[in-house]
């Protein structure tokens, strides 16, 4: 819960500041974008927490949006598949990367960073292979399937052409909400959480361990096939090469300032979307208010920076204080029973 | 009382299990009656753990066969034994301290409603238990904010509450206050007179005496005797264990105190930071640091090796005043320090003799930054030969020594500094008789040759065999000093406890 | 790709004591990344490559100038007969091109390395191209107004060269000699008598990243009135911000190469113009070039060491008919 | 030395496929270029040894390249700096940057993959930003600099113009043979590996362990920067928003696959190098081979796995065997001792 306050106080802080500095920040336009992008982030991101939960990392997330989406692009317009074929195609092949990830880390022992980095080769390789490194695009077909990143939905009761709901937005809530419940009203997001910490002790209480990591990384690489549904939809031209690349990193980065801990254990739903949003206000918030693009990654990289620094100096002062606190009320005690 | 010959509830038969490198159990046989305290001793690594595990369906045995009423059953998971009634309380902590009591007592068995955990109910079923062991925390306290003692109440509670026919402890006093101990005591005969079996493994042969209406002894993965209730006394069990009569455990003889070797002055710790601490060491004698657990004997330790910061105060070695606040200073002013946990912090378990030996030299020992490997050679053999440490050679991995043979490595690892004050941490937990008698021996060994020993135990009899004056702590402040004569059992306990003198009186 | 024979001199110099003319000749063509620029780029190859019979292979570096060199050093390796090299980074390739020449043929196509020892250079006048665009800005703007520029890396030579001319035509300045151009420091607005280019944003070549500055660009500037994209794939990702923020009326489009959707916008009118360099040709006059040296035909070199490929403009006017010719030609050998 | 074993067999393996697939590949020239790249990536591979034996992990070594090749090339040809000054400047900011790092993780105890995160888009933000996003260059002008990346030594016997050594090789061998005695036969190295694997007990023997692990990763950063002097040189072109990008993975995957655990305390300097002579040698043997560019990293991707994966069986079934012998004895031995 504090956590959240604090990530949540950025993202405040960040939006208010923009605001002020440029007011356009508010317009409804750019409140649809900033929304529409956070939500395509926040559903990696979200996925990448499952995995960080645990302990485990994935850097293959990228390379699975960007063979998903060259795959999704490739099914449609190359082999003509129809369009709920392609994307139960996609989310399957999605899912079946889960699955390889979960078995070789938990059945073979290996790590997770290592698996995970062959799989960012790997699936790169494997999409421009496919693909025969052509970039592909949706045209203007297809406007039916490309609503689920572009369209929106009017709010009842406003006026049309004023705010309505990115659909990807939505679909981040519903993923949201979902993942909340899974992580903390079943068992299995307890198992999670529980073997993120202290396997041993989840394995001797008779949880298939296994079982439970495997369905982290499928729910992480799910997600990343969702993603890339989604991205490529949205960008309606992919490049093979180059689609996802560096997404994992922003999906860690939001999870970990979203407040889940790579030692595993720790993690919130909200926490994660919060400061997938916090990125993502940042780079529009750059871009707003005309500062060089250049400047981008000096900026981001020193706020992650100075964010988990806070976090740690206020957890430290937290830890002080209460010791002052607890050694003043005992000398108070002292006192007044005069030895 | 328990009939003998009744049918057992639980059997095992000819049961082997190998791991690499190790036969951990070659055809061993149990018997658990029902309703029966069933007491399973041995020496470090004689197989207890690996036993229970297996029943716990932690591991599986290579041969033999498990029979539950009669039946032989297959137990392959955790999920199994807990479904048949075999609960166990391992010999290490397993908690989840991200999460709260009530979590973890019912990790792995959650209270479903439409699908959803059903967290009132986990709170409801959780209160009763915590009163039972007397643990008087909320359900909903995360783990991670409970003390040690009181983890270990929480994994007692959990077993508790899967409704165990057959509940296996493994050490379940190891790190618990004598309070904690005797709760769990009353716990262990209510479910005895409630029918439950209980198998307790301890090398608190105090405990077993106690508990125990059978015991049966493991030596070297093979079944070593069992002796009847009646039968029940620690010299039978200790030879039992050792293979061999072992008299005159402590041979302790008074040291007479050479001059001021270790001096504390006004030093307050982080745990307690409204006390501080004086005492003073003298060379050539053994000091015993006594106390319930969680008095703050480890933080003192702690504190006085510079691995935790002092709150203020000063150390003084032989005279000289010492600003420690890495243990590096501590060990230039000679200090060494035995510490708690072994495998965390005394030893890099997966390196080998030589290189743990003589981690701490190596500084010393260095030629402008370079090792000398002459030297590393030298110190491993003395110490291996001066230790009679059981390796097959310089180059064995520590992690496959056994306890007390890893014990004396870290002994080693001083030994070789020359140190002129030792500080030892429960030197003894979880090592069995045969290695404790030769740390003890090394003890004596030490003071003779002027070193001075500061040592904590929780083991009454420890303090009482080894120490040539004790000291006792309560909630973090020294309660009380005690002189070899005055050394008793109910002294130490009356200022363990916080009753008894003015600690105005102490340390003067 | 079929392993070929063994090629047994391949450190040797070509000389011309070793042509045989019997055997095709092999070549490579080397681009300075990947995109689908290159791809009609490759469909030029492969058409020559039939036509004078020979064997050609197309490298696509995807990680930059290291990697560009790499290929170069393995094919040096390998033995070709001739390579056209795209120069990431022509000014401080010289050193890799003049090792490539002592040991192949190799020209340069697309952008050149005039310091270096290639024997010509296959392509058009990026400067120049970039002050058509501008052009084609002043067409659709004629009372002028805010622009914007969107890039993928602004470091490229490419990059630098079209964005000055756009600049340098919107406003209104001599033309530059494109060994001495003067640059404008980006991040700086630059304002004219009709125009103002308010900013050049880079992306990375992230798709998605420059799909998102366009939008933050139409939120930032309300008054946008025309967006430029210099890399192939920036005009469609400013069309579609455009669209979905429903500003295909106030926001002019103008944009670089012949992307299908940047093609499709200027049928619908959602793009105003493009300029098209005709990569086609690029990777035509290439494999014929090179193909007729291995033979021993010197005359191929034209006189000033410079192949100029005609850029195009394509508008409303003509759109249908380039298009039609383009898939004819991508077509052609597959 | 078991594992050096298994990965200098794949390396020995390659090798002699690709030249029995293509005589080139033991051409003159291509075995030059191939040590050159070798000890290019070999530089920064070392240097990240040093951190994974900490159980550390270092993200930001490609943006450290980045930055130390922009940083170069603008003193040199922007500031007017003389050569030694320059480089002595550069290597003294990676030198910052490790010293950063170290404190940040040891006296913060921030996350090292955290910190060198935010690392990998700080110093990329500053290379561009110094820059001002313009790539820079050498041109034709200091080319007795340049030897340093780009020079061979010719071997005192041979013709003139075979074999020759390239400058970098010479550079990495004297780099790799001060890290292995470094690692080796200093207490420093030993106490690297001990921290590795056990830092508490570590420091329960007066070892300084935050010391070493900051000494860790300024070897790490300075490797880089040594690395990205190099890289600069030899490509001659630097983009400030390209060069070195992804390298940290490369020179991860390099130590990994020469036997470093990346949970900490396992390493040599030889397995690491001979782990970049792999990748470096796959590279080289794609291209000469003739197998299409867009399945490089399918193959890379793919070589690692089935390295680590070989690895992980190897080391099950030794147990195995060792197990099953040691049966056999004692049956042995009881079968001829009647009980
Ligand atoms: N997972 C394992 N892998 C390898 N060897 C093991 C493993 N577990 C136990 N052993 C070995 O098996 C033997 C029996 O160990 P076990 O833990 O059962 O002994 P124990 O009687 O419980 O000892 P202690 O009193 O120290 O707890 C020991 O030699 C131990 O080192
Ligand atoms: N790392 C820690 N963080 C928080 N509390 C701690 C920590 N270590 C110890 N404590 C608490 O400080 C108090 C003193 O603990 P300490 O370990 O010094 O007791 P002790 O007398 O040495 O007991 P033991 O017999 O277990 O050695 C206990 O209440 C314990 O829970
Ligand atoms: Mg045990
Ligand atoms: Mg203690």
């Amino acid at each position: 819960m504090k956590k959240i306050l604090g990530i949540g106080g950025l993202l405040v802080f960040v939006c208010v500041l923009t605001g002020v500095l440029n007011p356009d920040f508010v317009s409804v336009y750019n409140l649809q974008n900033t929304l529409r992008w956070t939500s395509l982030f926040g559903v990696i991101s979200v996925g990448v927490a499952f995995v960080i939960i645990t302990g485990g990392i994935d850097l293959s997330i990228g390379s699975v949006v960007g063979l998903v989406g060259s795959l999704l692009a490739w099914l449609l317009t190359q082999k003509g598949w129809s369009a709920p074929a392609a994307v139960a195609m996609v989310l399957l092949v999605s899912l079946g990367i889960g699955v390889l990830h979960g078995l070789l880390i938990t059945k073979l022992r290996l790590q997770p960073f290592v698996v995970t980095l062959c799989g960012l080769l790997l699936y790169r390789g494997a999409a421009r292979y496919i693909t025969d490194d052509q970039s592909l695009g949706f045209g203007t077909a297809y406007e039916g399937l490309r609503r689920l990143a572009i369209g929106k939905i009017p709010i009842p009761g406003l006026a049309a052409d004023s705010f309505a709901l990115p659909v990807p937005f939505l679909i981040l809530m519903v993923i949201a909400v979902i993942a909340a419940v899974f992580l903390n009203r079943t068992i299995y997001g307890r198992y999670l959480l529980a073997l993120g910490r202290n396997e041993t002790a989840a394995r001797y209480s008779g949880i298939h361990t296994d079982r439970v990591k495997i369905i982290a990384y499928v729910i992480c690489s799910v997600s990343a096939g969702v993603g890339g549904v989604l991205f490529a939809l949205d960008v309606n031209s992919i490049q093979p090469s180059g689609l996802g690349e560096f997404y994992e990193l922003y999906a860690i980065a939001a999870a970990v300032l979203g407040g889940c801990s790579l030692r595993g254990g720790e993690g919130t739903i909200t926490g994660v979307i919060i400061g997938a949003a916090v990125l993502r206000v940042l780079y529009n918030a750059i871009n707003i208010l005309r500062i060089p693009t250049h400047l981008e990654f000096a900026i981001i990289g020193a706020v992650i920076l100075a964010g988990v620094i806070t976090d740690e100096l206020v957890k430290r002062y937290a830890v002080k204080r209460r010791a002052v606190r607890q050694l003043a009320a005992e000398q108070a005690h002292k006192a007044s029973v005069p030895s | 009382m328990v009939d003998a010959s009744a049918a057992p509830l639980l059997e095992v038969r000819q049961l082997s299990k190998r791991f690499p490198g190790v036969l951990a159990l070659r055809s061993v046989s149990l018997r658990v009656l029902p309703g029966e305290v069933l007491a399973v001793i041995g020496e470090n690594g004689a197989g207890k753990s690996t036993l229970m595990k297996i029943l716990a369906g932690v591991q599986k045995p290579d041969t033999g066969e498990v029979l539950l009423d009669g039946r032989p059953v297959e137990i392959n998971s955790v999920r199994e034994a807990i479904g048949l009634g075999i609960v166990l309380i391992h010999q290490e902590l397993n908690l989840s301290d991200n999460l709260d009591i009530g979590a973890n007592i019912f990790l792995g068995r959650e209270p479903r409603r439409c699908g959803l955990i059903d967290k009132q109910r986990i709170f409801r079923e959780s209160q009763p238990l915590l009163a039972r062991i007397g643990l008087e925390q909320s359900p909903r306290t995360l783990v991670n904010q409970l003390a040690i003692g009181q983890q270990q109440m929480v994994e007692i509670a959990k077993a508790l509450s899967s409704q165990a026919r057959v509940l296996i402890m493994d050490e379940p006093t190891s790190s618990l206050s004598q309070h904690e101990a005797e709760q769990l005591f009353r716990v262990v005969h209510q479910l005895r007179s409630n029918g439950v079996s209980i198998v307790y493994i301890s090398h608190r042969l105090g405990e077993v005496r106690e508990l125990a209406d059978r015991v049966v002894v493991l030596r070297d993965g093979e079944n070593a005797g069992e002796l009847a209730r009646e039968e029940i006394c620690h010299d039978q069990m200790v030879k039992l264990m050792v293979g061999r009569d072992v008299s005159q455990f402590y041979q302790h003889q008074l040291h007479a105190p050479g001059p001021l070797a270790l001096e504390v002055r006004g030093v307050r710790t982080l745990a307690h930071a409204r006390h501080s601490i004086d005492l003073q060491v003298h060379a050539g004698e053994i000091v015993g640091l006594a106390g319930l657990v969680g008095a703050g004997r480890t933080e003192l330790l702690r504190a006085i090796f510079g691995v935790d910061p002092m709150l203020g105060g000063e150390i003084r070695v032989a005279g000289q005043s010492v600003r420690v606040s890495h243990p590096r200073d501590a060990i230039q002013a000679g200090i060494g320090l035995v510490p708690e946990d072994r495998k965390e912090q005394g030893l890099v378990l997966e390196m080998a003799v030589r290189e743990n030996l003589s981690l701490p030299s190596l500084r010393r020992d260095q030629t402008r930054g370079f090792l000398n490997r002459e030297r590393e050679a030298d110190i491993t053999r003395q110490m291996i030969g001066d230790l009679r440490i059981k390796t097959p050679g310089p180059e064995q991995i520590v992690q496959f020594l056994s306890g007390g043979n890893q014990q004396k490595v870290v002994l080693g690892k001083w030994l070789a500094m020359n140190p002129k004050v030792l500080l030892l941490d429960e030197p003894t937990r979880g090592i069995d008789v045969g290695a404790k008698r030769e740390i003890y021996r090394l003890m004596e060994e030490l003071a003779d040759k002027g070193v001075a020993v500061l040592f904590v135990s929780s083991e009454m009899e420890e303090i009482l065999g080894m120490s040539d004056r004790a000291l006792v702590m309560h909630e973090g402040r020294i309660t009380g000093e005690l002189q070899r004569e005055e050394l008793s059992e109910e002294a130490v306990m009356n200022l363990a406890t916080g009753g008894g003198r003015n600690p105005a009186g102490v340390s003067q | 790709g079929k392993p070929g024979e063994p090629a047994g001199a391949s450190t040797s110099k070509p000389s011309g004591a070793t042509e045989g003319g019997t055997s095709k000749p092999k070549l490579a063509y080397v681009t300075n990344g990947i995109d689908p620029f290159w791809n009609t780029a490759s469909a030029g190859v492969r058409a020559a490559a039939k036509e004078f019979d020979a064997e050609c292979e197309v490298l696509m570096p995807a990680k930059g100038i290291v990697d560009q060199n790499r290929m170069i050093e393995t094919l040096l390796a390998r033995g070709v007969d001739g390579i056209a090299i795209s120069p990431i980074d022509a000014a401080n390739q010289v050193g890799v091109i003049n090792e490539a020449a002592a040991r192949t043929r190799i020209i340069t196509q697309d952008s050149d390395a005039p310091d270096s020892k290639r024997l010509c250079f296959v392509g058009m006048n990026n400067y120049s191209a970039g002050r058509a665009a501008g052009k084609l800005v002043k067409e659709a703007l004629p009372n002028g107004g805010k622009v914007m520029i969107f890039v993928g890396r602004l470091e490229q030579l490419n990059a630098q060269q079209r964005r000055q001319g756009v600049i340098d035509e919107l406003m209104d300045r001599a033309a530059q000699s494109l060994e001495t151009i003067q640059y404008d420091p980006p991040g700086r607005v630059i304002e004219g008598a009709r125009f103002v280019v308010l900013d050049t944003r880079t992306d990375n070549f992230d798709y998605a990243r420059a799909k998102a500055n366009a939008e933050d660009a139409i939120t930032a500037h309300p008054d946008l009135a025309c967006m430029i994209g210099l890399f192939a794939y920036n005009a469609p990702m400013c069309k579609e911000a455009v669209k979905e923020a429903g500003k295909l009326k106030s926001i002019q489009i103008v944009s670089f190469d012949e992307q299908d959707s940047t093609l499709q916008g200027i049928i619908d009118g959602d793009v105003y113009g493009t300029v098209s360099q005709q990569p086609y040709m690029y990777g035509y006059h290439s494999v014929r070039i090179l193909a007729a040296l291995k033979r021993g035909d010197e005359s191929v070199l034209p006189p000033n060491g410079f192949y100029e490929v005609a850029i195009q403009e394509v508008r409303k006017a003509n759109v249908q008919e380039f298009w039609t010719e383009l898939k004819k030609l991508q077509k052609g050998e597959e």
